[in-house]
């Protein structure tokens, strides 16, 4: 039995959403602690595996933030995590877990308070778990 | 006692037939009905086969109800549902029940159907099915078995003038001509132009083989609209749709009728054609007016 | 062999007050494979890395974690620093506890601190070092397109001492700058001359690209020349195709005709007025009405008019919608336009051109009257569309480069501006990648030509060797990665003596791990993201330590 | 190549109901191109199948694993030892894979996790259409190299069925292009629609004895 | 003979070019006058909605992060050029260094000397998010110690003994083979055109303003009552195009629509109004945009003539509809004025110090059209918008232009 825990996995790509979470810290835009953000050179690099086995891990929910649409310095890869969202969100009915616990968004380095909002909003979600 | 089938092609210089589609169910009185109304004014009722591959009461059943009600039948048989054993085999009781015109179809696709998982036989295509029926007149079967009993049907095949692209489908027809076919059945024409080149091309093959250009009852605007976009094949041109649409609410079959007359009349009178086939489908007993609409 | 960890903690000049840190640095101990816990204050500061420095040194550490403010700020720093201890500078795992963790939230943080930190040690765990090594660079350079952009990129590449070969489908140099007699005269002649002169540029004219291999520092390419075929190999390439200008009649209800008449015909109308048997009276230029986004015809309409007043002296009108003159210069050459009596006519709905006894009848609502106007023009100068010059497409698919939503090289990627397409080693200047005037043309120019030159002058190129790799042994050579790699830095290539399998060029490879993450043999490592150093930190989310 | 799919987790779940150890086998050569049975799958099922039962709180452990080829009985004897310790097998392989697990390790039963679908080709990124299907008759030298066995939604042999669509796609399927018109196109082409006209006699379906068996008898 | 170069101007276009130009093995010198490089761009915002619209800003903090950590770049900030002699090849520069009270090498930004200080608001500034180098300032106006008070609390808080008030300012000379000018510009500044209330009315932004609000808040409320806007228009061509600006800036109508999207998307029941004069659409990537916004957004020709609160609080915009030839009143809650590129005014300082020419326009002067990178002195080389109004994208190839001139001239030096 996988121990739950109220954890929410950000993979953010390194050229935006992870320099907006740098931003709000600056900012000092308080936001829920139990994200855990991680690093990765573009959202297009995050596998199904990495985000089932975040589940496995009891994560409360996995958020995939990459770079808006048109903007991707490797030109797909945040086309290709929207459409591996998707898809994992698919893999995730099938088991039973409810699809809003994982979710696709765009951001900007500057977005600081729509990087705060989308934190947010997740933990909403997964706090009636 | 209606005159044969192929007596009538030979001699009649303006051949009718109409379609009869077998219902669902072993209950055949509306078919009966049907059966009465038709026999004696036209030259052949033209039998569907599992018609877009939705399970019916047999065609050849209702070849044999057609006969014992005095009336001449055309039996049509399609590739998909049976095998070539089973074709043979169909052909031969056919004809020991005096039923001597078949119509080699392919069949409609059984994912149009109301079986969509049924197993699509499609053993044989319609040339084939044609050089099979020949085999069969030639008194063996068709690994060349000899027959006790051999048949002798009056070989029709369909085609389609208006598709696109024509090119291919001509070339499928002059297959079927050249594997020797007594006469053709077209798919629905609205278009007498289009119609007009086809037969000419046709012509070309086999000056002799019998055309009858394919009439389907227009019930309204919406089912022609309906039919441009759904059934392969078929063309209504706006013209004829807009004069539909014109018709006073409920008049619209009215209208059919009448345009459905005004097609046979100007085949007839400008001798287009050998004949038509009249489909009115699932309203056979409507087919009176057009005949007489048309003036036959 | 046992992995030591040594973990160094930063509490930013004891700042970060909501992390209790002894107790994290107490937890860190009893994470697995650490050696060494140290609390620090200015990890970031010259002192607080020597600090870092005399414990590496010692060799009791091998993998170093450091849990301080972003990577974004000192990663560099430190990973130079591991180097100077003599340590491979891939054995360096961060925690972000600033920015990401004490400044993120309010109230104490020490349990995430101590979580983050534990990410990074897990991730320590599996990293392995990182080679730096030099791979050879071919200094040639092609460019393709002989117009104005190409000569002077072959020029100034020239200047710095990379030999090109100039690829010209036309039969001559010079492209569209023959019709340009009316614009900023362009020294077209001295350049075909000095190009001619120079030994370093070969040109091949009435020659195309037929096929084209390889990545950045070597690319293959096959250029058909008249009948023969020839191979050669580049390290960059530069496209300087230019664009290709369109008159779509249908854009004005006339065909073009005696009344109606291109630009270049205008422009032999002003070369030899004299041959004109009469001065037209009046002469019209249309804009916005193929294509209202664009810049180029504008341009060519004001000098055209200004040519037109000084030569033929004739009453000129420009219609348009919005005039573009967002250009250097332009605003100064409109100004000077409507001093010398040009009149500008602006319109809402397209007007209406027509053919009346001989001349162009322009109808229009002039929206600064307020009214219909009537005009009538002896010549009416057509708006020439800007379309990506043939072959475009084909020339981008040989290279499997992609072209924007109009046809025109070079993805609409803030990312690639100015002149970078998504392939390393290969550049797009000027009118090629877009409706560019002949200034923005020629900086386009000079910064493929540095870029160019950055990339290929050294002769080799220092790579982290194998930081993205293909496991021959597992590639089941399926081909995805080479299909989906966005920067075509995937090939493939004969290991040993019969099979191939997918190789990734380190110079090619921007490092986006795309290919990684869609292997289906789970083929393709990527030290620092690879699949077990990512799943390294999920697993430690939400241990209890 | 070989194309599959993966089966609905639902119905994986239910063969290996009541199983509490059992090994998921990945296969690496066909179903690997066509993404749905190699080391990355066998990673999503395993995780899938214990993701599900720790949510309803049975216990599953899996081992995980994936040989060069399910189809070669000596490949599959490297899974032996992992065999040993489980109570089923789950094949992430095509059906021949599969039995040729069951036929090695003949004591465990074993579960197919994918269904075998068509021999074919990959069209796009991640898009696969069948091309081929071993009729054991090939015709493809007077079709201009357009199987219509295959392609043919009634696989006729003597031009299309009145069926084509506008433009020339198949009555089943307006996405789908009519294979007679394909043909067509192609040989006129070539110039060789002489071969479309001639005539071609009703197929022999026993070119090949089913179940298909072929001892090549050379070397 | 020097193989180093000088960067005048830490912007966009500077940061371009000292990076090309460090790229290729030159040693930069990349001087600004403000305490962290970044020039206007830093404190722009990303103007995308659900996909990106194009305005390049995302790309300006990676080039900020390389420019920070580049081994060949040292970053001189607080700095102006004093003083120039020689030539090209070997120019000698004097450059003036304000005091470094807390020098950005020694600040590891831990905020704690902000936290102790006592005036009010603070004499030591916390950096903006965006800064670089990330370090904190001490404004001499404020600060107690420098007004001759004694307060040490700062210093003897700071962890890393930075602070040091009796740092002095600093003369520099550098020695460099060529020197690149991008000081940038000046945003027009919208008071000098009273009538349109900006200053007077807080609901009058520019398109400045704009850019910080998304910046920092990434939504757009009203400054009066913080709600959402409903009714917002945008005045276009505010500093470009008239008698004392003779040239388009090039920026404002794009700027402008990529706004009006952005705000339409954030709040679709907003109405947005766009008036100008001749729209500037064009370039890459940029027409199917347009095409998209003209759907939504209403585009009227002709600029207001006035803007007048309302007793309501909302703003009275009076202008003349061209198209329609009438002038209208209508009332909105935001306007926005789409400021141009000025010139900076000290432009003069600088041309006289290094004797290159200024424009009629006050932008630098470019020897030629087709290189719009030279000056009248050899070695001297224009980038960005010092030398004429730019977007981003324009501004970091003609930085890059300006790099490639330069490196000619380094390479000449070997």
């Amino acid at each position: 039995m996988i121990r739950g825990n109220n954890k929410i996995v950000a993979f953010c790509c390194e050229n935006s959403a992870y320099l907006a979470a740098d931003k709000a810290g600056r900012m000092r835009l308080h936001y829920p602690d139990n994200v855990r953000i991680i690093r990765v050179p573009c959202v297009g690099r995050v596998d199904l595996i990495h985000i089932l086995k975040a589940f496995e891990k009891g994560a409360a929910g996995v958020l995939l933030i990459g770079c808006h649409e048109g903007a991707c310095q490797h030109l797909t890869g945040n086309t290709r995590a929207k459409e591996r969202a998707a898809y994992a969100r698919n893999l995730l009915k099938e088991v039973g877990i409810d699809e809003a616990r994982l979710r696709m968004a765009n951001i900007a380095p500057d977005m600081a308070q729509q990087f705060v909002r989308e934190i947010e909003d997740m933990t909403e979600k997964t706090k009636e778990r | 006692m209606a005159k044969p089938f192929r007596e009538a092609l030979k001699t009649k210089e303006f051949v009718v037939t109409a379609e009869a589609g077998p219902g669902k169910g072993s209950n055949v009185a509306k078919m009966v009905e049907h059966i009465e109304l038709l026999k004696d004014r036209v030259d052949g009722l033209n039998v569907t086969d599992n018609q877009s591959a939705v399970m019916r009461y047999p065609s050849l059943g209702t070849c044999l109800l057609i006969k014992e009600h005095g009336g001449e039948p055309v039996l049509q048989i399609t590739c998909r549902d049976r095998n070539r054993l089973a074709i043979q085999a169909d052909l031969l009781f056919a004809y020991s029940r005096g039923i001597d015109n078949v119509l080699c179809l392919t069949g409609d696709s059984v994912d149009v159907g109301d079986h969509k998982e049924a197993m699509p036989v499609f053993d044989l295509d319609s040339v084939q099915l044609i050089h099979l029926v020949h085999a069969l007149n030639s008194g063996k079967d068709m690994v060349g078995n000899e027959l006790d009993g051999g048949v002798d049907f009056c070989i029709g095949a369909s085609a389609t003038p208006s598709a696109d692209p024509i090119e291919p489908q001509l070339i499928k027809f002059e297959k079927k001509l050249g594997a020797g076919v007594d006469f053709i059945q077209t798919q629905a024409i609205y278009d007498l132009d289009e119609f007009k080149r086809f037969v000419e091309h046709a012509r070309k093959t086999d000056a002799k083989v019998k055309i009858l250009a394919g009439i389907v009852l227009l019930v309204g605007a919406k089912m022609a609209t309906y039919m441009n976009e759904n059934v392969p094949g078929i063309y209504v041109p706006q013209y004829l749709i807009d004069e539909l649409a014109q018709a006073p609410k409920g008049k619209g079959i009215a209208t059919g009728i009448e345009i459905a007359g005004r097609l046979i009349r100007q085949i007839k009178e400008e001798r287009i054609c050998d004949g038509v086939h009249i489909m009115a489908i699932g309203r056979e007993e409507r087919v009176p007016e057009i005949l007489e609409a048309a003036g036959l | 062999m046992q992995i030591r960890i040594g973990v160094f903690l930063c509490d930013c000049g004891k700042s970060l007050s909501n992390i209790d840190f002894p107790k994290v640095s107490e937890r860190a101990e009893k994470l697995q494979d650490v050696v060494h816990v140290g609390l620090h204050s200015n990890l970031c500061l010259k002192e607080g890395i020597e600090e870092m420095l005399s414990t590496i040194r010692d060799g009791a550490i091998d993998r170093v974690v450091i849990a301080a403010c972003s990577p974004k700020l000192k990663e560099d720093a430190f990973r130079n620093a591991l180097e100077e201890a003599g340590l491979n500078s891939n054995f360096l795992s961060l925690a972000n506890i600033r920015e990401q963790c004490s400044w993120a939230h309010e109230g104490d943080v020490t349990e995430k601190a101590l979580e983050l930190t534990a990410m990074a040690v897990e991730r320590a765990r599996f990293l392995k070092p990182l080679v730096k090594k030099d791979v050879p660079v071919n200094k040639e350079v092609l460019v393709v397109g002989g117009g104005f952009a190409g000569m002077k990129v072959a020029l100034d590449l020239a200047n710095l001492g990379l030999r090109t070969t100039l690829v010209e489908r036309g039969l001559a140099l010079g492209g569209r700058l023959e019709g340009f007699e009316t614009n900023p005269a362009v020294p077209i002649n001295s350049m075909r001359k000095a190009i001619e002169e120079n030994r370093d540029i070969e040109v091949l004219t009435s020659a195309e690209l037929t096929r084209g291999e390889g990545e950045v520092g070597d690319f293959s390419i096959r250029i058909k020349k008249g009948d023969e075929e020839l191979s050669r190999s580049f390290g960059a390439i530069i496209f300087a195709t230019g664009y290709r200008p369109e008159i779509s009649p249908g854009d004005f209800q006339l065909r073009p005709g005696v009344n109606l008449i291109s630009q270049e015909k205008l422009t032999e109308i002003l070369k030899a007025p004299e041959r004109l048997e009469l001065r037209p009276k009046t002469i019209g230029f249309v804009l916005d009405v193929s294509d209202e986004n664009c810049r180029l015809p504008t341009l060519s309409a004001l000098n055209d008019a200004l040519a037109v007043k000084e030569r033929l002296g004739s009453e000129v009108y420009v219609f348009c919608k919005s005039l573009k003159v967002d250009s250097e210069g332009v605003e100064e050459v409109y100004r000077e336009a409507r001093d010398r009596g040009v009149v500008f006519v602006k319109f809402e709905e397209r007007p209406r051109i027509c053919s009346e006894d001989g001349r162009v009848k322009v109808e229009l609502n002039d929206i600064l009257l307020g009214d219909e106007i009537t005009v009538f023009c002896d010549f009416l100068v057509a708006e020439e569309r800007i379309m990506p010059s043939e072959g475009t497409e084909a020339l981008s698919s040989i290279l499997k480069m992609r072209i924007d939503s109009r046809g025109f090289c070079q993805d609409e990627n803030v990312h690639l501006y100015p002149v970078s397409c998504e392939r390393k080693g290969i550049f797009c200047v000027g009118a090629c990648r877009g409706d560019l005037d002949i200034a923005r043309a020629s900086t386009d120019v000079a910064a493929a030509v540095l870029s160019t030159y950055e990339l290929l002058a050294s002769g080799t190129a220092i790579v982290e060797a194998e930081r993205v790799k293909v496991d021959p042994e597992k590639c089941r050579v399926c081909l995805t990665c080479i299909r989906v790699c966005p920067h075509g830095a995937i090939r493939l290539v004969r290991v040993d003596t019969e099979r191939e399998v997918a190789q990734i060029s380190d110079l090619a490879c921007e490092g986006c791990g795309i290919c990684a993450a869609i292997c289906p043999a789970k083929a393709i490592d990527f030290e620092g993201y690879g699949d077990e150093q990512i799943l390294a930190e999920v697993q430690a989310i939400g241990e209890s330590l | 190549m070989i194309i599959a799919e993966r089966k609905p987790l639902e119905e994986i779940r239910g063969m290996i109901a009541g199983y509490k150890k059992i090994l998921v086998a990945g296969c690496g050569t066909c179903v690997t191109i066509c993404w749905a049975g190699g080391e990355k799958e066998v990673g999503i099922l395993s995780s899938q199948l214990r993701l599900a039962s720790s949510g309803e709180g049975t216990e599953l452990s899996i081992v995980e694993a994936c040989i060069e080829r399910q189809c070669e009985k000596e490949m599959v004897e490297e899974l032996r030892d992992k065999v040993q310790d489980v109570e089923a097998i789950v094949s992430m392989a095509c059906g021949i894979g599969v039995q040729t697990i069951a036929d090695v390790f003949e004591e465990k039963p074993v579960f197919p996790a994918l269904n075998t679908t068509f021999m074919g080709m990959p069209e796009a990124e991640g898009v696969w259409t069948e091309k081929c299907r071993s009729c054991g008759d090939c015709m493809l030298y007077w079709t201009g190299g357009i199987c219509p066995v295959v392609r043919c939604a009634k696989g006729l042999l003597n031009g299309p069925c009145g069926g084509t669509r506008k433009g020339g796609s198949c009555e089943i399927d307006p996405e789908k292009d009519c294979a007679w018109v394909l043909i067509y196109r192609r040989l006129e082409k070539q110039g060789r629609l002489d071969l479309m006209r001639k005539y071609y006699e009703p197929k022999n379906y026993r070119a090949v004895k089913r179940p298909g068996k072929i001892e090549a008898l050379k070397a | 003979m020097e193989t180093s170069s000088l960067v005048i101007g830490g912007g966009v276009a500077g940061v371009a070019a000292a990076l090309a130009l460090a790229d290729n093995g030159s040693q930069v010198y990349l001087i600004e006058t403000e305490p962290s490089i970044g020039g206007w761009a830093a404190s722009f915002c990303c103007k995308a909605t659900d996909v990106c619209t194009k305005c390049s800003v995302c790309v300006v903090p990676q080039k900020l992060q390389q420019v920070a950590i580049h081994p060949h770049i040292s970053i001189l900030t607080d700095s102006m050029v004093a003083g120039l002699s020689g030539g090209i090849g070997n120019f000698k520069v004097e450059v003036l260094q304000k005091p470094q009270y807390i020098p950005p090498e020694r600040c590891i930004a831990c905020g704690m000397c902000a936290e102790v200080c006592p005036t009010e608001p603070k004499a030591i500034r916390s950096p903006s998010p965006e800064a670089v180098p990330y370090s904190y300032v001490l404004d001499e106006s404020r600060c107690l110690r420098l007004k001759g008070e004694t307060c040490d609390l700062c210093r003897d808080i700071c962890p890393t003994n930075a602070i040091d008030f009796n740092h002095e300012p600093e003369k520099k000379e550098l020695g460099v083979g060529a020197i690149i000018v991008a000081t940038g510009f000046e945003v027009f500044d919208a008071r000098e055109m009273g009538c349109l209330g900006y200053g007077r009315y807080p609901n009058v932004l520019t398109g400045l303003d704009l850019e910080r609000i998304f910046n920092r808040e990434g939504y757009l409320k009203l400054p009066s009552n913080g709600k959402d806007p409903k009714k917002v228009a945008f005045v276009q061509c505010i500093g470009s195009r008239d008698e004392s600006h003779g040239y388009c800036s090039q920026v404002c109508c794009k700027y402008a629509i990529r706004f009006a999207r952005l705000i339409k998307y954030q709040n679709p029941n907003a109405e947005v109004t766009i008036f100008y004069i001749d729209l500037q659409t064009a370039g890459k990537g940029f027409a199917q945009f347009y095409e998209e916004c003209q759907k939504n957004i209403r585009f009227v020709r002709g600029l207001p003539v006035e803007v007048l609160g309302t007793s309501s609080g909302e703003l009275e915009v009076r202008f003349e509809n061209i198209s329609e030839g009438t002038v209208k009143r209508e009332t909105f809650d935001v306007v926005a004025l789409s400021v141009g590129i000025s010139p900076k005014k000290d432009s003069w300082d600088l041309a006289r110090t290094l004797g290159i020419n200024l424009g009629e326009c006050g932008f630098f002067d470019a020897k030629e059209p087709l290189n719009s990178n030279e000056t009248n002195v050899e070695g001297i080389f224009l980038a960005g918008t010092c030398q004429g109004p730019r977007d981003i994208p324009d501004s970091i190839a003609h930085g890059m232009a300006a790099a490639q001139s330069a490196m000619e001239v380094l390479e000449r030096c070997k």
